[in-house]
């Protein structure tokens, strides 16, 4: 069996339960779980369906070097993020971030900070595909 | 003149039609200028500039950075968004030092 | 089968699937779990394991309380909260708090502030028992 | 006179030696005169002065809610702990108005 890859791209449906095993250990008191997920509309428009498409070559050490900027914040300990891309109905994940630590109020900060990175910097793209047809690109 | 590997994604790769194209810069040619060339065949591209980051062998790089012959240089438009709030204080910069 | 309860103290293992399924609308963009697991020390000192009493008449409506709270402060979607009592080894999950929203930055404050209520008011003590033999309820 | 059902917890259910008490008090009587009480039969219970939450009949209490006859007081020792970090401007009340 390959081992647990704590940063991964990948097309099949994300499970948070691998990445809290892999990040949890004995020193940690607090597990933050972020998931992002397909939602149903955006400023009132109604989506169809997401689909993200990744440089992933490049998306797999970008999310590797967010987590270490975390680290470098924060007293955390393991971290996990797995991206998926292809096309994902509503109510799928996105996007996973674990964040493991002694305390919570580091774990969530870290976290959060995780997220708004891979916003900034991961290049990991969305293109919303709206209810009545038309598609666009969220960077648009 | 040296050999560019080019890498396009998302509404780029809509508008050029193709995710990735070969070519040929002078010579000592930045990142900018592969950008600057593309505007200039395809100008719907024009709206991006400001906005983008780029990548050279799938390291960030600055528009500055010259290229070497058979170097993949990555164009990166706006990631995926999704509402962003600046706290006070927060540090915001792009390249975060590690 | 009872339906899912959102507000629990329970002996029973926790089991975050069951919160994030329950919590998690078409409207949601973001789900934010928080684990708080049984830790190895404490300051230095070595825990052997932990346990847990609730006043459970009271502490279910404390925590659906604390969630009405978090709900009238950001605009979230719904909110679970299961904490556990008894006896807990290193590792084990003593609260779930899974909060999702529409937004992830309205998820995230949100389940740190329920969990910072939690501490305050929720009727839940902690007793740590170290590997040296002695115990101590953490309020002393 | 009337009858107030005591509910105690943690370390003082382990200072007190049970659960559950039943007492009497004045007609009248506050949670806070339960507790007193309290501290004066087992002085070891003095140290939390000051660092309690009451409830009765499971709801929030002040010191100086007065007792009905029957109602349960729970004295509520201060809970599970860990190190809490209070914020710039975050809103530290322990009894928010929902």
């Amino acid at each position: 069996m390959q081992p647990f890859q704590p940063f991964v791209i990948t097309a099949a449906p994300l499970d948070p339960a691998p990445l809290v095993a892999y990040a949890q250990t004995p020193d940690d008191g607090a597990v933050v779980t972020f998931a992002g997920v397909a939602r149903n509309q955006f400023g009132g428009r109604s989506t169809a369906f997401l689909s993200y498409e990744a440089y992933a070559e490049m998306a797999v050490p970008v999310l590797a070097r967010i987590a270490e900027e975390a680290r470098a914040r924060w007293p955390i300990g393991r971290v996990a993020i797995h991206h998926r891309i292809g096309t994902l109905e509503i109510g799928e994940t996105a996007v996973l971030v674990v964040v493991a630590a002694p305390h919570r109020q580091e774990a969530f900060q870290a976290a959060a900070y995780i997220m708004d990175r891979i916003k900034e910097i991961a290049p990991i793209w969305k293109k919303e595909h709206w209810a009545d047809g038309e598609a666009e690109w969220r960077h648009e | 003149m040296i050999t560019i590997h080019v890498r396009l994604f998302a509404a780029h790769r809509d508008i050029v039609g193709r995710a990735e194209m070969t070519v040929q810069q002078e010579t000592g040619a930045t990142v900018g200028a592969v950008w600057e060339r593309l505007v200039a065949e395809y100008p719907s591209l024009g709206r991006y500039t400001g906005r983008l980051l780029y990548a050279v062998n799938q390291q960030f790089a600055e528009p500055g950075a010259v290229l070497q012959d058979g170097d993949e240089v990555a164009i990166i438009p706006p990631v995926s968004g999704g509402a962003r709030r600046i706290e006070p204080g927060q540090v915001c910069n792009r390249f975060n030092p590690l």
